[in-house]
């Protein structure tokens, strides 16, 4: 009996011992895989590397069989040896952390296969950040069918970062960070501070939410970012009427949007002196509880918008209203509600005026009032431009800083 | 059974010390500029001359706690004025102190959220210390006392010392004149100073807890005064030599940018106002407990309770959510200056008065 | 598979031959015959049980001795049922029989040999008659030291359990115990938890007679008292309270005898177990007794006018009541120069906090204020940093479990084992994980610098700070320095409450009505400006110098 | 007993409580941010938004955002910290950023739209300020934002530059410093440099000074080529900016408000007109006091100095030892330091700027004639004399006869 016991166990054991020999299908050690960091996206005509020849062009691609030439698709690949050297102070410092391949083609997918044949080791998307888009590209298609790719692929993470850009989409893969970071991540990482900057419209707008959105029939934005020389910088929301790009919004208006869907935290607000008349005053918001509800009064639809907020002063020009004053502050505060006011009505006049929903007005309706939904859903693009927002807002100036 | 002392007594030195950690709190931060705003250049002045009203007015206290041995306010005031009004003053202390606890609360939160913080909510902030001031509130007297002491002990001179770098920024010069030119100023400022001295009313609920040594309770709780008057003219003179009248008139918390402005040359030590606000938090922590502490402790006398400890539960949230409900500058403003007017009228009216009241009393039942 | 079919199945008693069914019925045989023993078994015992209560016998006791031997033997034997440790040796003595009971292993068999069998069997008086004095012929034909006649049969049984020797008489029901108690134990020693280098080095073993001789060795004092209780319902485990009658603070030792009396526990192995038990904070991380290896010291806290509980089985006594500043004192202290030991004490206070709070502050200064810190610093541990991926709070945590486990393996590992393990660790840690960027170096330093310094303070106290350092940093994680100061706060007011038979654990430390104590507080003056004992214990006589020896 | 009946639910409002704390680092914390994940701002340059240059043209477009209130006043650079650039190489330590605008904050902000990491303001050290900026609308609105957020340090360094601010935030120093900190160290020589006005003009005392409506100076600070240079000041009457004071002048006023722990003053040699002779100033103890005499007001300063001969460069040889050479040096240094003291007072007398802070002596010592005069100082001070008596004491003549 213990006989059988023992070969059973021998056998077992030699079986634990050659499975990791003999190569288990999906190890692959991590320095052996090409961890891909941004995905910019091109006409095929575009995005060419500075200086390329048609000829170099020509060896990127492949012949397809079916569908055409349409997109350019360039990777940005993240460096090893450039990292390693870098924190031992061995040079390669200055050095780019990242490089970048391209292709042509129509399926994403195929192209980025085709790649392979550039790259040493496999491509791996696990740890992707960004994906930027050009404007030419997105006037040319809609949105969904080129982030299918995207949505399907389940290697892809849904916090990814999806750009606009009104210029080539590659220049911005090959943008070398002054902060020595890879660029994909210091693309991402920009985002972030959408918490102190207002006029980065880039809460809630994720690869994610993008999905989210386009499953519910939604109106998509994205974060726009813009390369000049060396300067990178998010500014404004491309917007899409559902998945169709509508135009740019700029920051005053996202500013807005973000009023009113409460989901920024530390915005300034910029408002005229109310004592000193062509001086402007800063405040810095602290806390901010917004509240849209949807009224239905017969045929008519209106929206109306509570807004509180607190915020301490953080910048005055010109001459010194007292502030110990509270007159004076109520003065402050009113010229501050009044400010945020004309901000937000801006901002949903911009987005009307594109059509599209930015505020979430349709989707308010839908959970609120889910009859006259119903009724309007079919006429909703019609409807929407017309739509009225009664805005009421509350300041509270908490502290003054440091100086009065 | 097991407590071997309940160590419940004090002595005329632990009610001094006493004294001082409930007065000397957030005061040191938040009043000078209020002061420097009304006195000017006599901030000094008034600080000085208040001490003395006050210290007067405690003597006062200790005179009438002399009367009724063993009794706190909750006991003799009824018997001064009457139960209806008796009642009625030593709600109105209460209130004030109830107040209080949530003015100073909210002002350690601003303060703490404006230096130290930047998203922090200052609820949270707020409900941090609440909860460590409920369990100090929540022990035995004597366990509060201990507390007292050790923080006394370890905070204020920890806090003086930080304050005594400021003599590298220091220009006499900026005292000048010395002798103030606005007298209404300096009498407004006595007024004000009362929130700085505030707190020694205490006298009167802890005294029957003090037992009778070789040191007077006058000498004691004169010493407590010295070294209020000592901190607050420390700091207050130094703000005004350091920042100009003008300067410290203009910054809310002058006391902080004293301090943020040193700089010492060779040592890793920047940013000197988080060691003052370290060093000032337990302070601030000592003058909470001992409001919390108090106003729960009149309810035990008031109803007639064995223990304080539920009316600490029931009122410290209260006081949170008024706390909470001073967010807005200007109700925190106009809170503050209610806490003071109330306080001042108790001080100057409703102490004396009882004093008189009492000695009246005392002389018909001797005559009688 | 559906090829299985194919395969020919083999009976399982081949595979396993112990499944035969031969082997299965016999060993059901073997059951039947244990349980129909089992039950022969069960009427013994009742049979038994009724033979005990032939015997009158008063409440709580199992029986009392007759003047039959036989009878007695049989008693005993019942009793003491497979206890086969325990002698009975007969003797046939001129005018009757006597039995000597003991225990084996715990007697010492040639001194009773020699003290008793000898000079029983050669006596020339005849045994006594029964009803007779037997006690006065026991005292006159005897050697042995100890002889002791107790009434109890419960507290006989015990006495012979613990070590002695029953000597019993045909014809008499009055029982001799003779102490002839001898048994393996430790030897004297060098302390193990209190390290000392010029002090004296003898520390306390296990067995509690030793412990108290090594006592009354150093003190010539008959004002030095022990009182012997027995705690533990059934391991009747020997506790003795130390104390010096003419100066220990009134009321204190009445106390300590109450909460011990009030103990309720079936076994006492440690003395731990009887500090657990009379604390009134069991919840609290910081001790609430001292603790005491060595004799002077704990003489010195006798003489301080405090308790000492001395349990038998642990070589550590406790002292009661206990305060912080009691225990971070060290016999060192007092064997050097009154400087330099005032310096070695600062330093343990010193590194006692940043045992508690050096990762807290670390974790403030880094993640939440790190304007505190001069540029060129900052700039440096964020070159450091920024080559590590996780949060700062994350590495701390994980540095302090790191460490945690360390501590615990070294304790726990065979001697030999160490040295290997502290080199890996020491190894991983401080090379390999730093080089591999998961931790950056100067957490390493901080996380090292908090285990080296928590190991100056008293090992009780270490554990306690441990605690302490983990709600510090929860604290620290989430407000910062704010966070900090109110665990800080926290740990203060909880100090202040928590009492040690009425004085608060943190002593005179800044307490104004205990003040005459700063000279052996944080600092330690020479002991010719102190001659006075610290007030914190309520001595009765506070002066050191000339007692009066009353 | 009473207390032990509610100890139980003391207890377990307790555990509660303790329960909140330990679930509280779980959700989040408001302010926890990694030291590496804070962009270290080490000096802001603050220019006016038109002033550029040609390569700036085309990337102002995108540093920019749309404002609703206010003009394009300003262009705020900002300097941050690079981690990982050692010293060694080439690489500079800092880069920067830069936007337009009105609001400091606002711009400072929008700025967070070209980094990936919070800007972090706790570690500035240096504001410079081009001349252009602050000829816009004066000191007070570019100060504000720094003298009223609490992050910024007091201690923080104010400089005023004629040609372009941002410019010197990309000067890359030679020790490999980060630029910022290289620009903050240089004021720290003032003790030793009197060309430099550096004691009590940072911010703090810059934001006390416009509190009390003093006028003020503020350290100039100039760049050519690859030369970064401070030495003189620009002087603000109230905020507003007034002109420049020449290195000569500030010494005088350093002497005046007896800043300097060390000064160098030469003079020509009493007996050879072509060499010269300089005093290394040691000791120095100044009194400046107002007088009023009926109407009249005037200043009395009295110089008392102490210090070494440093530096003989006559062609021939002669004794220093010579009490009366050295009576007649102690004379002609006194006659050198009045000149250059009465030098300063005039330049400042005729900028109208009271920097020598004549008012706010006048305040402290005749509060009375102040009240009267008050409202007319600004008429008054160009006209206000001050006498002047130096006294000069040569110690040592070094190790060198």
């Amino acid at each position: 009996m213990m006989d059988r016991l023992r070969k059973l166990l021998c056998a077992f054991l030699l079986l634990v011992f050659v499975l990791p020999l003999a190569g288990c299908w999906d190890r692959r050690e991590l320095q052996e895989r090409n961890l891909v960091l941004a995905i910019a996206l091109d006409l095929a005509d575009e995005g060419l590397k500075p200086g390329q020849s048609q000829e170099t062009v020509k060896a990127e691609t492949f012949v397809q069989p079916t569908g055409s030439k349409r997109y350019r698709l360039s990777l940005q690949i993240l460096k090893y040896e450039a990292k390693g050297a870098g924190s031992k102070g061995g040079g390669g410092q200055g050095a780019r952390k990242t490089f970048v391949l391209s292709n042509t083609g129509e399926s994403l997918f195929e192209m980025v296969r085709d790649m392979l044949g550039q790259s040493s080791r496999a491509l791996y998307f696990e740890h992707m950040q960004v994906v930027i888009i050009s404007e030419a590209v997105l006037r040319q298609t809609n949105l969904a069918p080129i982030l299918d790719f995207f949505f399907r692929d389940a290697e892809m993470r849904s916090r990814i970062r999806v750009y606009a850009t009104p210029g080539q989409a590659r220049p911005l893969l090959e943008f070398k960070p002054p902060t020595g970071e890879p660029g994909g991540i210091y693309l991402n990482n920009i985002a972030r501070n959408h918490v102190k900057n207002a006029h980065i419209g880039t809460a809630r707008t994720d690869l994610g939410h993008i999905i989210q959105a386009l499953d519910n029939d939604a109106d998509v934005i994205m974060p726009r970012i813009d390369i000049q020389d060396e300067v990178v910088k998010i500014r404004g929301l491309a917007v899409f009427r559902r998945d169709r790009f509508g135009g740019y919004l700029d920051e005053y208006a996202v500013q807005g949007i973000r009023f009113v869907r409460g989901t920024e935290r530390g915005a300034i607000i910029t408002a005229p002196c109310p004592v000193h008349p062509g001086e402007i005053l800063a405040l810095e918001l602290v806390k901010h509880e917004t509240k849209l509800t949807p009224h239905v009064a017969g045929d008519d639809i209106y929206f109306t918008l509570d807004i509180n907020m607190t915020g301490n002063l953080s910048e005055v020009h010109g001459a010194q209203p007292n502030t110990y004053d509270y007159k004076n502050k109520d003065a402050l505060e009113q010229a501050f509600a009044q400010e945020v006011l004309a901000n937000v009505s801006y901002a949903v006049r911009q987005s009307q005026t594109v059509g599209c929903d930015t505020l979430y007005f349709g989707s308010k309706l839908k959970a609120h009032e889910p009859e006259t939904w119903k009724r309007v859903k079919e006429r909703w693009d019609e409807i929407y431009p017309a739509i009225s927002l009664y805005t009421s807002v509350n300041v509270r100036i908490r502290n003054i800083g440091v100086h009065r | 059974m097991g407590n071997l002392e309940r160590k419940s007594k004090m002595s005329a030195l632990q009610l001094a010390v006493v004294l001082v950690t409930t007065c000397v709190g957030g005061q040191i931060i938040l009043a000078p500029n209020e002061l420097i705003m009304a006195a000017g250049q006599g901030a000094w002045v008034s600080i000085i001359l208040g001490g003395m009203l006050y210290y007067t007015v405690s003597l006062l206290c200790i005179k009438i706690g002399e009367y009724y041995p063993q009794e706190s306010l909750v006991e003799f005031f009824p018997r001064i004025f009457g139960k209806g009004i008796g009642l009625a003053l030593t709600g109105w202390l209460w209130v004030t102190y109830f107040i209080l606890y949530a003015v100073i609360l909210q002002g350690l939160s601003r303060v703490i959220g404006l230096f130290m913080f930047d998203r922090t909510p200052v609820e949270v902030i707020g409900a941090g210390m609440a909860a460590v001031t409920v369990y100090c509130a929540l022990q035995d007297w004597g366990t509060i006392l201990r507390v007292l002491q050790l923080l006394m002990f370890s905070s204020v001179p920890m806090l003086v010392g930080i304050w005594l770098l400021t003599f590298f920024n220091f220009l006499p010069e900026n005292l000048l004149p010395l002798w103030p030119l606005d007298f209404k100023g300096v009498v407004k400022g006595i007024g004000i100073s009362w929130g700085m001295f505030s707190g020694y009313e205490v006298i009167l609920l802890l005294l029957p807890l003090v037992y009778r040594g070789k040191i007077a309770f006058a000498w004691a709780v004169g010493c407590a005064f010295g070294c209020m008057g000592f901190i607050f003219v420390l700091v207050v003179v130094v703000a005004v030599g350091v920042l100009t009248v003008k300067g410290a008139q203009n910054v809310p918390y002058p006391t902080l940018i004293v301090i943020r402005g040193v700089e010492l040359p060779g040592t890793f030590i920047e940013r000197l106002e988080n060691y003052l606000l370290v060093a000032w938090i337990p302070i601030v922590f000592d003058t909470l407990a001992m409001m919390l502490y108090f106003v729960s402790e009149t309810c035990r006398r008031w109803l007639k309770y064995e223990d304080h400890r539920p009316f600490v539960l029931l009122l410290a949230p209260a006081a949170f959510i008024l706390n909470v409900v001073l967010d807005t500058a200007k109700l925190y403003e106009q809170a503050g200056k209610l806490t003071n007017t109330m306080g001042l009228v108790f001080s100057l009216f409703v102490i004396p008065l009882a004093y008189i009241l009492a000695r009246i009393k005392r002389r018909d039942a001797r005559d009688g | 598979m559906h090829q299985g079919k194919t395969l020919n199945f083999h009976k399982l008693s081949t595979a396993i031959p112990s499944a035969a069914l031969a082997a299965t019925n016999e060993r059901l045989k073997a059951l039947r015959q244990l349980t129909s023993e089992g039950a022969k078994i069960g009427r013994d015992i009742s049979r038994l049980a009724a033979d005990l209560r032939k015997v009158a016998a008063p409440q709580q006791e199992p029986f009392i001795f007759t003047s039959d031997l036989e009878t007695n033997e049989r008693l005993l034997r019942s009793i003491l049922r497979d206890c086969e440790d325990v002698i009975y040796r007969t003797l046939a003595l001129k005018g009757g029989r006597a039995l000597l009971v003991y225990v084996h292993g715990m007697t010492d068999e040639a001194g009773l040999a020699k003290f008793v069998i000898q000079p029983l069997l050669e006596c020339s008086v005849t045994i006594p008659e029964p009803g007779a004095d037997i006690e006065s012929y026991i005292q006159q034909h005897i050697y042995a030291a100890g002889i002791q006649f107790i009434e109890q049969p419960s507290s006989i049984i015990g006495e012979m359990m613990g070590g002695r020797t029953l000597l019993l008489f045909d014809g008499h029901a009055r029982v001799a115990l003779i102490g002839t108690t001898q048994f393996a134990k430790r030897n004297v020693g060098d302390s193990k938890t209190e390290g000392v280098v010029r002090g004296p080095h003898e520390a306390f073993n296990e067995t509690l007679i030793d412990n108290i001789a090594l006592l009354r060795r150093r003190v010539r004092d008959p004002n030095l008292k022990i009182k012997i209780l027995n705690v533990g319902d059934r391991s009747g485990t020997r506790a003795a309270l130390a104390y010096v009658s003419n100066l220990v603070k009134p009321g204190l030792l009445e106390e300590v005898e109450k909460r011990i009396a009030a103990v309720s526990t079936d076994i006492v192995l440690t003395s731990f177990k009887i500090e657990e038990l009379i604390s009134k904070h069991p919840w609290s991380p910081f001790p609430q007794a001292e603790v005491a290896e060595r004799p002077d010291t704990l003489l010195n806290a006798l003489y301080g006018g405090r308790v000492g509980i001395m349990v038998d089985g642990t070589p550590l006594a406790l002292v009661v009541p206990a305060t912080f500043l009691s225990m971070m004192q060290a016999t060192d202290d007092y064997t050097t120069q009154p400087l330099g030991g005032m310096l070695i004490r600062m330093i343990r206070y010193l590194s006692s906090f940043l045992a508690v709070y050096l990762p807290a502050l670390y974790i403030s200064v880094v993640s939440f204020h790190p304007g505190m810190l001069p540029t060129t610093l900052a700039i440096s541990i964020a070159e450091l940093r920024s080559r590590t991926p996780f949060p700062s709070i994350l590495e701390a945590f994980g540095m302090i479990i790191i460490l945690e486990i360390f501590q615990e393996a070294i304790i726990r590992l065979p001697q030999r084992m160490v040295t290997a393990a502290s080199v890996v660790g020491g190894f991983v840690i401080g090379t390999t994980v730093v080089e591999a960027g998961l931790i950056n170096p100067l957490l390493v330093v901080v996380v090292a610098m908090t285990a080296i310094a928590s190991y100056t303070a008293s090992f009780d106290f270490a554990v306690g700070f441990r605690v302490v350092r983990i709600f510090t940093l929860l604290a620290a994680s989430v407000l910062g320095l704010y966070g900090t100061l109110l665990a800080l706060l926290f740990t203060t007011v909880h100090l202040c409450a928590l009492r040690s038979f009425g004085e608060s654990v943190l002593g005179g430390l800044f307490d104004i009505t205990l003040l005459e104590d700063w000279k052996d507080g944080i600092v330690r003056v020479p002991l010719k400006l102190n001659r006075t004992r610290p007030k914190v214990y309520g001595p009765q006589d506070r002066t050191r110098a000339g007692d009066d020896g009353g | 007993m009473v207390t032990m009946r509610y100890k139980g639910w003391h207890r377990r409002i307790v555990a509660a409580g303790l329960l909140l704390l330990f679930s509280l680092p779980v959700s989040g914390c408001w302010d926890r941010q990694e030291l590496q994940d804070r962009a270290m701002l080490l000096a802001i340059a603050i220019d006016a938004a038109d002033d550029k240059t040609a390569a700036e043209q085309s990337r102002t477009a995108v540093e920019k955002f749309p404002q609703p209130h206010g003009a394009k006043r300003y262009r705020v650079s900002n300097q941050v910290l690079k981690l990982g650039a050692s010293e060694e190489e080439e690489e500079s330590r800092t880069f920067v950023l830069s936007n337009t605008g009105q609001s400091i904050l606002e711009m400072g902000r929008d700025v967070s739209g070209q980094i990936s990491k919070v800007l972090w303001l706790e570690d500035l050290h240096v504001i410079i300020v081009s001349e252009e900026a602050v000829k816009i609308a004066g000191l007070q609105p570019i100060i504000d934002f720094f003298r009223r957020d609490q992050r910024i340090r007091w201690r923080s360094r104010l400089y005023i530059t004629p040609g372009k601010a941002r410019e010197l935030l990309e000067f890359k120093p030679e020790s490999g410093e980060p630029g910022g900190m290289f620009l903050e160290a240089i004021s720290r020589n003032h003790p030793k440099n009197t060309h430099v006005i550096a004691a009590r003009t940072d911010l703090g005392f810059i934001v006390q000074a416009l509190d009390n409506e003093a006028d003020v100076l503020v350290p100039r600070i100039e760049m050519q080529q690859k030369v970064v240079r401070v030495g003189g000041a620009a002087a603000f009457k109230r905020g507003k900016f007034a002109g420049y004071l020449d290195e000569y002048a500030v010494k005088g006023l350093k002497f005046i408000r007896a800043t300097e722990k060390s000064a160098i003053i030469a003079v020509r040699c009493p007996l050879h007109p072509e060499g010269l002779l300089v005093f290394e100033l040691f000791e120095h103890e100044t009194r400046l006091r107002p007088i009023v005499k009926g109407e009249q007001v005037f200043f009395q300063l009295d110089i008392n100095m102490t210090g070494n001969i440093g530096e003989i460069s006559c062609s021939r040889h002669h004794c220093s030892l010579d009490p009366e050479y050295r009576r007649k040096a102690e004379l002609l240094f006194a006659e050198e330091v009045r000149r250059n003291v009465l030098y300063a007072q005039e330049a400042c007398q005729e900028l109208g700027i009271d920097v020598l802070n004549f008012g706010f002596k006048l305040k402290a010592y005749q509060p009375k004639t102040w009240a009267k005069i008050k409202d007319r100082w600004d008429e008054i001070y160009p006209t206000v004399p001050m006498t002047v008596s130096v006294n000069v004491h040569i110690r040592n003549v070094g190790e060198h006869k």
